[in-house]
């Protein structure tokens, strides 16, 4: 632990390497977004039914689906870290769960803020709507189960074996629209797709947002892993401080 | 074998247990009688109002009464020792997973079929038929395996009463979700092939998973 | 009960702990405890009040998990799988483990079953003679006396015949006949070769019951006295 | 003086070891959110259905939290010594009923107006008046008391299957009644004459009643 | 304190028992025990187990219902409504009577508050010194040893200064230095004219600690042995 004593030590390489990626992906998910930005105001068409409201689509669509992709990462960091009991799986389970709830509130968010317009009311007890509210609520009680435990060492166990159920209700969010055939639009990403689903201009921007939504997901995740590390190596350091 | 075991005797003792006392079922039959009665007045305010909820009221019911059992069955074996004896013992952590989770499916099915002619009368649920308990057993079994996984969690903790349903319902509300739907169709009369072809198969699968999924991890989650 | 038929490919040494560590938040209970215990071999563990004795006990039969180091039971790791090495552990601790509105019978009956005990019915009325409930064998645990309580605890330990015996103070709250029963047992257990180690706050009983005594202290097993002369026919 | 010091200080340790647990407002804010999740699934079905039955929900809900709070409270209790620490002090046992009966009521009407505004969004209540709140205190008032006691009986394993159903289910479904009617007609918005001449004064006489008879009775449940 | 001066119509025996039945169904337990401690006394209670001490206790303490008898307490009937009798007992028994959520030192101050303590944080901080507990204070209960939370219980059971002592096995889980501790607790208790009855399986502690040992058998005090030589200073 003499790493921490405040003068400059000697770093891993890929630990500089780690920090150095985390750099680049911030500089390339700025630079992504902005041109992003631009194509969706400006370039994007406007939609014939839905007007200017639809624009929010290539903000909903890629968030949703990388929410998906946290909760993905997170089961899958939850059956590493059973597995192997290496922190840094837990590290990465956490921080995909918390990414992937945020990612979850913008998708509510946008999704809200499209229905008033589209739909005439903020919320309806819409499958697709309501299922996309038990994934949220999931990932919440995932989070809280960490606080609840008696020992961090439960927490992380714990929260890794309701990352792993919870899971299970991402698919169903999936297909909830072909389930129950709501209003809620049918998929336009993924195995269910339609090829037709879109035109062509649309698919491409929709695309080119995805992979600035992606970049900006890949920063957080590493930024947020980071922040853990820390906060366990303070802890440790607490630790060492108190029992000798 | 072993598995079986070890499994058909806990769950065999909280059989006895709950013979002893009644208090799980009695418990769940009160609160199923109060949800019943409540309703009755609550609800039939409008007349015919009563007849689309109803379904839905009756799974509402269920996995309420599944909360209260599944936390009864977890917090009986913490009274002298935690489930230290079940954990001491040379059969797997699977195999305390299926003894709990068998009890709780016994007593839950009890519950329900004592409570199912009640609700028929009371919010006057027009037909019951074999399918409609086919409908109600696979719930169940997902009912009863997130449930006893859950409620082995959050004995563990001090909010245990109020952490259980917190955790057990966003992971089974698809699972209310297809029994609700189910039985709408079934209680509906109609033609059942909706049942058979979209929401019997869904629940299977859910089952299914679950079954797979809940006995691996539950090993893991009485590590201290 | 023959250890070698049960154990053939048995370790040489019952109980072998190796750098044991447990931390609890920010207290380390355990730094780096080594053990062990040869067959035919009774210790006894004493340790202030808060030392780690509950805690390494439990560690040993599995119950809790170490932070760090390795055990073995008669050459078998004991971790979350660990059924084969499961099965050798008889484990009495504070708590009784027992359900209340069973009678001592069932509860019996109910552990048997867990271990798969052949002669269940045999082996139930054996262990309840040996430490004299046989006449509370009806009656439900909750009307037991905290000594009658304890001592069904035993039972339930010795239930299955394990070849390693774990026991937390399981002299305290029983009366002189019962101790000087439990006394007799344990040599009984040495003599066919088995193992056992125990926790006591009493020196005069460790002493009279041990082959060896080990002192817990400052989370490191201090004063390990293998030669220690045995008195265990006192 | 000697009772509201006891029964003061029981209160303020249940309430102590309710804040422990420091999230119990968001674990129940969560719960009642997926509460209404689930009731909303279950049964709105049929669009429009839901507001002649939202009191019903309403205290169903309510009704279930409280089984909960009145279980953890005396669980709590019994963790390591079956009320023996309360009932040696030199306090009645009026106080101690009082005692426990205010943990709860504090715990059961924190979570109950927790849960109100979001109730009230989801289940889209048309008005929210100072008479509804009214409603709900003299009903959770009645819920405590009847709960705290029959929840202590429960302590006394021996008449816990006869007394818990035969005596709890009849006394505290007028209480309900009594709530959702009066909810109902808060609701709709129309006259209230209703709820001020017939369900409030019903609600008052059942809280005196059982304000008067359960502490006196209490005393004697504790002989062993 | 003054025992007088507290008690002005006090009693002049401390506990005074007449009569004392008790059945649990078609057992008989206590088939009529008279017993009187008087002031500066240490009784000691021995029996085997299920000879009914706890029972017995728990009677003297109001929290059992004796089938027939009375029970006086510095004169006070012990009964249903006897708050003046129960302020003047402190009780520990085989339950520790503490929440497991709280610390050491809020279970004691709601205790405290129950009793009516005025100088509550005083006689906390010094009911948890004389138990050796002082560094544990504001750990949960629920992370103590198991001798540590019997030390807690006792601390709670002197905490409101309680003229009669009621100690169901209190030496058994405490280490070596807690029994010198508690023993010196109870030499002063009885030199400041309190009174103390506790129950103990160890005849060695029952001796050292008490004036007068009595013995339960077959639902009767046998034994009473009155002028039993104190040696309470050994
Ligand atoms: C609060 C309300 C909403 C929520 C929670 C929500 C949730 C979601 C989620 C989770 C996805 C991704 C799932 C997937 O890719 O299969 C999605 C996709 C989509 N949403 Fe929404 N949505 C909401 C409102 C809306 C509204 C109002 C519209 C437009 C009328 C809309 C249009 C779409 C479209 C077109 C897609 C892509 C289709 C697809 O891939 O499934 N959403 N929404
Ligand atoms: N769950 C826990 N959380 C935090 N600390 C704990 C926990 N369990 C035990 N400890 C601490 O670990 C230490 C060892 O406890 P342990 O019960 O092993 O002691 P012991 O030697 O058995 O004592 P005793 O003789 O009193 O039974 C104690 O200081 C105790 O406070
Ligand atoms: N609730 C009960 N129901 C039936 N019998 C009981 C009950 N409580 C105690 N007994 C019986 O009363 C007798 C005396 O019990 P008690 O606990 O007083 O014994 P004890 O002397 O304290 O024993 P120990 O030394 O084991 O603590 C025992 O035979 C016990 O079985
Ligand atoms: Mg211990
Ligand atoms: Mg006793």
């Amino acid at each position: 632990m003499a790493a921490i004593a405040g003068q400059p030590t000697r770093k891993t390489p890929w630990r500089a390497a780690i920090r150095d990626a985390r750099l680049w992906l911030l500089l390339l998910a700025a630079v992504l977004t902005l041109v992003d930005g631009y194509l969706i105001f400006v370039v994007a068409p406007t939609d014939a039914v839905l007007g200017h409201i639809q624009r929010i689509f290539y903000i909903h669509v890629p968030i949703s689906i990388l929410s998906f992709l946290g909760f993905l990462l997170c089961a899958i960091a939850g059956i590493g870290y059973l597995i192997r009991r290496g922190e840094s799986w837990d590290r990465l389970a956490h921080a995909s769960a918390e990414v992937g709830v945020v990612f979850v509130t913008l998708a509510l968010i946008t999704g809200v803020i499209w229905a008033r317009p589209v739909w005439g009311v903020w919320w309806t007890w819409e499958p697709r709507l309501t299922t996309t509210l038990i994934l949220w609520f999931i990932y919440v009680a995932y989070l809280m189960i960490r606080q609840y435990a008696p020992t961090p060492q439960q927490g992380r166990v714990w929260s890794a074996v309701v990352g792993i159920i919870g899971f299970v209700d991402v698919p169903i969010v999936y297909y909830s629209v072909q389930w129950w055939r709501s209003i809620h639009p049918v998929q336009v990403i993924g195995p269910e797709a339609a090829d037709d689903a879109l035109e062509p201009i649309m698919a491409r921007i929709l695309i080119f947002s995805l992979v600035a939504t992606l970049a900006l997901f890949g920063y957080l995740l590493l930024e947020r892993m980071a922040l853990r590390k820390t906060e366990d190596t303070l802890a440790q350091l607490r630790r060492d401080a108190n029992s000798d | 074998m072993e598995l079986l075991r070890g499994a058909l005797a806990i769950a065999w003792k909280d059989v006895r247990l709950e013979l002893r006392s009644r208090d799980v079922i009695t418990s769940a039959l009160v609160f199923g009688l109060i949800v019943v009665v409540v309703f009755n007045f609550g609800l039939n305010r409008a007349p015919g109002s009563l007849a689309p909820v109803a379904p839905g009221l009756l799974w509402v019911a269920y996995a309420f009464i599944g909360v209260l059992a599944m936390n009864r069955a977890f917090t009986r074996e913490l009274e002298q020792g935690g489930l230290d004896g079940l954990l001491l013992a040379p059969v797997s952590r699977d195999a305390v997973f299926l003894g709990k989770m068998l009890g709780s499916l016994i007593f839950m099915l009890v519950i329900e079929a004592i409570l199912l002619p009640v609700f028929a009368v009371m919010l006057d649920l027009p037909t019951l038929s074999p399918t409609l308990g086919l409908v109600i057993l696979l719930a169940t079994v997902g009912f009863a395996t997130v449930g006893t996984f859950f409620a082995a969690i959050a004995v563990q903790t001090r909010s245990r009463e109020i952490l259980l349903p917190v955790l057990f319902f966003p992971v089974i509300v698809p699972v209310i979700i297809a029994a609700v739907e189910a039985s709408a169709l079934v209680l509906q009369g109609g033609p059942m092939t909706g049942v058979w072809t979209r929401w019997l198969p869904l629940l299977v699968v859910f089952d299914a998973l679950f079954l797979v999924i809940c006995p691996w991890i539950f090993g893991f989650i009485f590590e201290g | 009960m023959s250890i070698t038929a049960d154990n053939p490919d048995g370790g040489s040494v019952a109980i072998a702990a190796a750098g044991i560590r447990k931390e609890y938040g920010d207290r380390a209970v355990l730094r780096g405890v080594d053990l062990t215990v040869g067959w035919g071999e009774v210790a006894v563990l004493f340790g202030a009040n808060g030392a780690g004795k509950t805690t390494l006990l439990r560690i040993l039969a599995g119950l809790t998990r170490a932070d760090d180091g390795a055990v073995r039971l008669a050459g078998r790791p004991m971790h979350r799988r660990g059924n084969r090495a499961r099965r050798l552990v008889g484990f009495a601790g504070h708590q009784t483990m027992l359900y209340n509105d069973l009678t001592c019978r069932e509860n019996l009956a109910f552990y048997a079953r867990l271990y798969g005990i052949r002669d269940a019915g045999q082996r139930i009325d054996d262990a309840l003679a040996q430490l004299n409930l046989s006449d509370r064998a009806n009656r439900r645990v909750r009307t037991l006396s905290h000594g009658m309580q304890k001592r069904l605890a035993m039972a339930r330990a010795i239930l299955h015949e394990p070849a390693v015996l774990l026991l937390d103070e399981p002299e305290s709250g029983l009366d002189a006949a019962s101790v000087a029963t439990l006394g007799e047992l344990l040599r009984e257990w040495a003599a066919s070769g088995r193992a056992a180690l125990l926790t006591t706050h009493s020196v005069e009983v460790g002493l009279a019951w041990a082959h060896r005594a080990l002192t817990l202290d400052g989370g490191r097993l201090t004063g390990d006295v293998p030669g220690y002369p045995s008195t265990g026919s006192g």
